[in-house]
């Protein structure tokens, strides 16, 4: 059975992050907690968030879901961890941008691991996946926001 | 007639069709089904030459309408064994049961009365319980599952009480396929009193459904799940109790009198289709009902038999498949529940479409059930009387392929 | 591209039939209108390709269809000037204000409110604000008819108070063919912080619509007035509305997360869309959209004003007539309502018909404006952008034969 | 213009009664009064009854239709005046069976004026229009019934 173009979404690196995620679990520190779900699949991320100095000094997340999505997470706290707030605001609408309108997008590359995922664009279906971590931690950062 | 079941496939246009350079498997039936040349054949002739709006007009179009639009509510009713002003067409079994809530069950039910329900409902037959218990003060009790994922029968009895208004669940399954005694339950029900409202949209189309057997006193499904298009449903209810129920949406055609403060409504089941309704899908469901009897009922159950059994088969021979629900036999209906473990349902769903075989991955509308089963999501095929074996050992090496390809 | 308009009616199908020996003059477009080609053709291919639950499958149909229906819905809220969120696929018009006076109406009003609808609505605008009325203890306020049949403007003035919190009104008249001044009524309701919301079922399709400068609150319509299929309609609401109103229907999809005893749901347009929707039925809407946008609004809006403008002189030159609504102008839409002195609506429509003249007879879903005419019946003819001057001479010849055959 | 086909349902009789109607009015003596409408065309008819003796002593309608269902009435009430109760069901149901199934029942040889209804068949649209006042009848003497 052929399953060359497969290996199009399931990069090694992807499987990889899925199967190892990094910065699983829950933050004692954190001071911003996202439940978000992806209604289609049942997907759930729970994402907690250290703020500190306009900068994400922790972050972790839990919860369920398929490879993509827990990659994308993975690849997310690894590239957000420590930034200032005004770069991972950047950060997400350029991954959002390169997910939902342009695989192209300028920045991509600045997007660590990450930048690997606009190989899902080629799988409509599974674009809600990648993005359930970011739209988290938008959510998260945007409710930090209105409480200052 | 009895139609040869392996020339069936190709009634349905569709189903020819390439998907990634394979065949379609199409393996999602019970989310929808595929529709036969005839149902599609029969939307295009109303729009070619009959098409008017009913009930309204006094020339021919709108008579030739009217006429077939009534006829469908006539073979309705013979196909599930009713009389034509107990059947109301609706968009779905979605709004069915919803408007049997709140045009009914919003009007029986008292603070502190019991409305049951069980763990395994679809969305469309749990949220509008919960809304109208909500609403009313009532409360909502489940029936558990037994082991083999069947409904807890002794526990059932046990919350049938005086103060049991309304029992609602489903024929059929759409996650364990189990088939559910309706007639048992029913029957149990009405020794307390209560109504009893059945989802049928897993079930019509797979068996013969008969409303006199059943004795339920309000019963669901969908057109679109029965081969027929989308945008139609039917609410079956006992001509007693329709005349009871409030209508839920208010316009033209229901009503005989309308002055500027009061309206008088119809009689059922006019009173309940307000304004333009689904004109061509009713028509067209009553062309994918023909299409089942000329099929035979015979010929789909012996078929979407062999065609689960061999699934179950097949699935529970792969090392890492759990199946769902209750063993290979006569509880269960067209569909096979299933996960492999270590890869989630979403990336075996997508390795299964680049070999053609669509199958559905998710919580399927029953996320009580997904806690219930200590699980986030699953993957599900469901069959059709299309379906051979050829489509079943298809899904079967996709998922060794997946297992292989995930390295699980 | 504009098209010429003679030959728009080659376009659809049903039109190229005879009736009683006669070629079919359909006039009746009020009621229901005819298909083109492009969107049975849409339908058809729907079902041969694409057919697949949305929102639900990671399979490449599902996406398909998800996509197709997903981009009607932008391609509605381009043709009204709205965002893809403020528009909600229902059933039809009536379903549309049903589920605004029932999810938003039911919310706002408070015993002693004013609701301040017209004598000129259709029962779909007219009995669920009743209905509303009767359940929230509001009042039900009408604005009354001047002498040349359009709104009472100095009336509707009086009765806008602070105690107003909802205006509902058609866009057009479906007996009388009013036109109605949506912006300006829209603005003085606004002005004393009342909702409006418009009926639009008679509007969409003859002239542009547009939801930003008419700035109404909610808006609706239907698919099968608009050369789309049966079974779809539109919702129109503004976002803050939407995010405030009450899903009046339960079920898959709607929904973020069900718990037994609680459910979350998602944010509007996904809220009101619960279980499958007629996603063929959006995807044929779509396709009518298309076609009405291919023949070109100018086109449409010259034809339809010089053939109602004919059938306003022929009818009116035949002693006996009385023609009911305004002059003709363009306060006018396109329809004729009229009664032939000495013959019942009913007799001159079967006469009609033997013509092949498609006709409506009877009080078009609006008795209490029947009753402010002071009339039982009337007979409807109405246009849509395939009539021609000759459809309307045949209407008035046939009319003539009427009186002759029956001495009046 | 050819209006031939018209005049199997225009009869003269039946433009004779719909211009000319028998028994239009109300009965001052009536102990049975019906309002019925045909919700489609928006026809009422207002049917009031004198029954005495176990007989339709005396019949009325008021009201506003098609010619067919003026027609339809006032034959009606031709018929059905001074007749037993029993035999008045009995032409209701072989009128309406007329209409609804079988234009050659049996016995409609009996139902006078109202016989020549029977070319309403032709016309399916009209079937209603002829056979409202019957059904406000039937719903009389129903009502007659159960006050019994
Ligand atoms: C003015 C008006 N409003 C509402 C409706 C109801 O539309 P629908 O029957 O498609 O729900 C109609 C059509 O009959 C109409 O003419
Ligand atoms: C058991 C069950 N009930 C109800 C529904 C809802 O049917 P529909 O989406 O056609 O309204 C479904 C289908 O999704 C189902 O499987």
């Amino acid at each position: 059975m052929n399953l060359g173009h497969l290996s199009d979404l399931y990069r090694q690196l992807i499987l990889d992050h899925a199967q190892h995620p990094h910065h699983r679990g829950q933050l004692a520190t954190a001071n911003q907690t996202v439940n978000l779900n992806n209604p289609t699949c049942g997907d759930v991320i729970e994402l907690s968030v250290e703020l500190k100095n306009d900068r994400v000094a922790d972050i972790a997340f839990n919860g369920d879901g398929c490879s993509i999505s827990q990659a994308s997470a993975s690849m997310m706290t690894d590239l957000v961890k420590g930034q200032p707030i005004a770069q991972v605001r950047a950060e997400i609408a350029t991954f959002l941008e390169m997910l939902m309108n342009d695989p192209e997008v300028e920045g991509a590359d600045e997007l660590g691991d990450a930048a690997i995922l606009a190989t899902v664009v080629k799988f409509p279906a599974r674009i809600k996946c990648a993005t359930l971590a970011w739209k988290a931690l938008e959510q998260a950062l945007g409710e930090a926001q209105q409480h200052e | 007639m009895v139609k040869d079941i392996a020339t069936a496939r190709n009634d349905f246009p569709i189903l020819s069709q390439q998907i990634n350079g394979q065949p379609l498997t199409y393996l999602d039936n019970a989310a929808t089904t595929q529709k036969p040349r005839s149902v599609i054949d029969a939307l295009t002739h109303y729009y070619e030459f009959d098409n008017a709006n009913i009930h309204r007009g006094v020339y021919t179009l709108a008579e030739r309408a009217t006429e077939q639009y009534e006829q469908v509510r006539q073979q309705v009713a013979d196909f599930i064994h009713a009389d034509r002003d107990e059947i109301v067409f609706t968009r779905g079994t979605t709004t069915s049961l919803n408007w049997i809530a709140l045009g009914f069950g919003a009007q029986v039910l008292q603070p502190g009365d019991d409305i049951i329900i069980t763990v395994m409902e679809h969305h469309s037959n749990l949220v509008p319980w919960q809304q109208v218990a909500l609403q009313t003060g009532a409360n909502l009790r489940y029936v558990e599952l037994t082991a083999d994922g069947e409904l807890d029968l002794a526990q059932y009895r046990q919350l049938l009480s005086k103060k049991t208004k309304i029992v609602a669940f489903t024929h059929v399954s759409n996650v364990l396929g189990t088939i559910n005694p309706v007639q048992l339950m029913t029957q149990l029900a009405h020794e307390v009193g209560a109504y009893v409202v059945v989802d049928g949209a897993q079930a019509v189309g797979h068996f013969p459904v008969d409303m006199t057997s059943l004795d339920c006193d309000f019963y669901a499904f969908s057109g679109h799940k029965v081969y027929g298009p989308t945008g139609v449903g039917v609410l079956y209810g006992k001509r007693e109790w329709l005349k009871k129920m409030n209508p839920v949406e208010f316009g033209g055609e229901m009503i005989n009198l309308v002055q500027r403060e009061i309206t008088d409504f119809k009689a059922a089941p006019e009173k309940f289709e307000a304004g333009t309704m689904p004109i061509a899908q009713v028509i067209g469901l009553g062309a994918a009902l023909t299409y089942i009897q000329k099929i035979g009922w015979s010929t789909i159950e012996t078929q979407e038999r062999r065609v689960t059994a061999a699934a179950y088969q097949l699935l529970k021979e792969i090392p890492g498949v759990e199946i769902y629900g209750p063993e290979m036999g006569p509880h269960r209906s067209a569909l096979v529940t299933f996960n492999l473990k270590g890869v989630h349902p979403h990336d075996l769903a997508t390795v299964l479409d680049t070999q053609g075989v669509a199958v559905r991955a998710g919580h399927h509308c029953a996320q009580p059930l997904m806690q219930t089963l200590g699980v986030s999501a699953t993957t599900r095929a469901s069959f059709g009387l299309y379906n051979q074996l050829s489509d079943v050992k298809r899904l079967a090496a996709a998922v060794r392929a997946a297992k292989e390809f995930f390295q699980v």
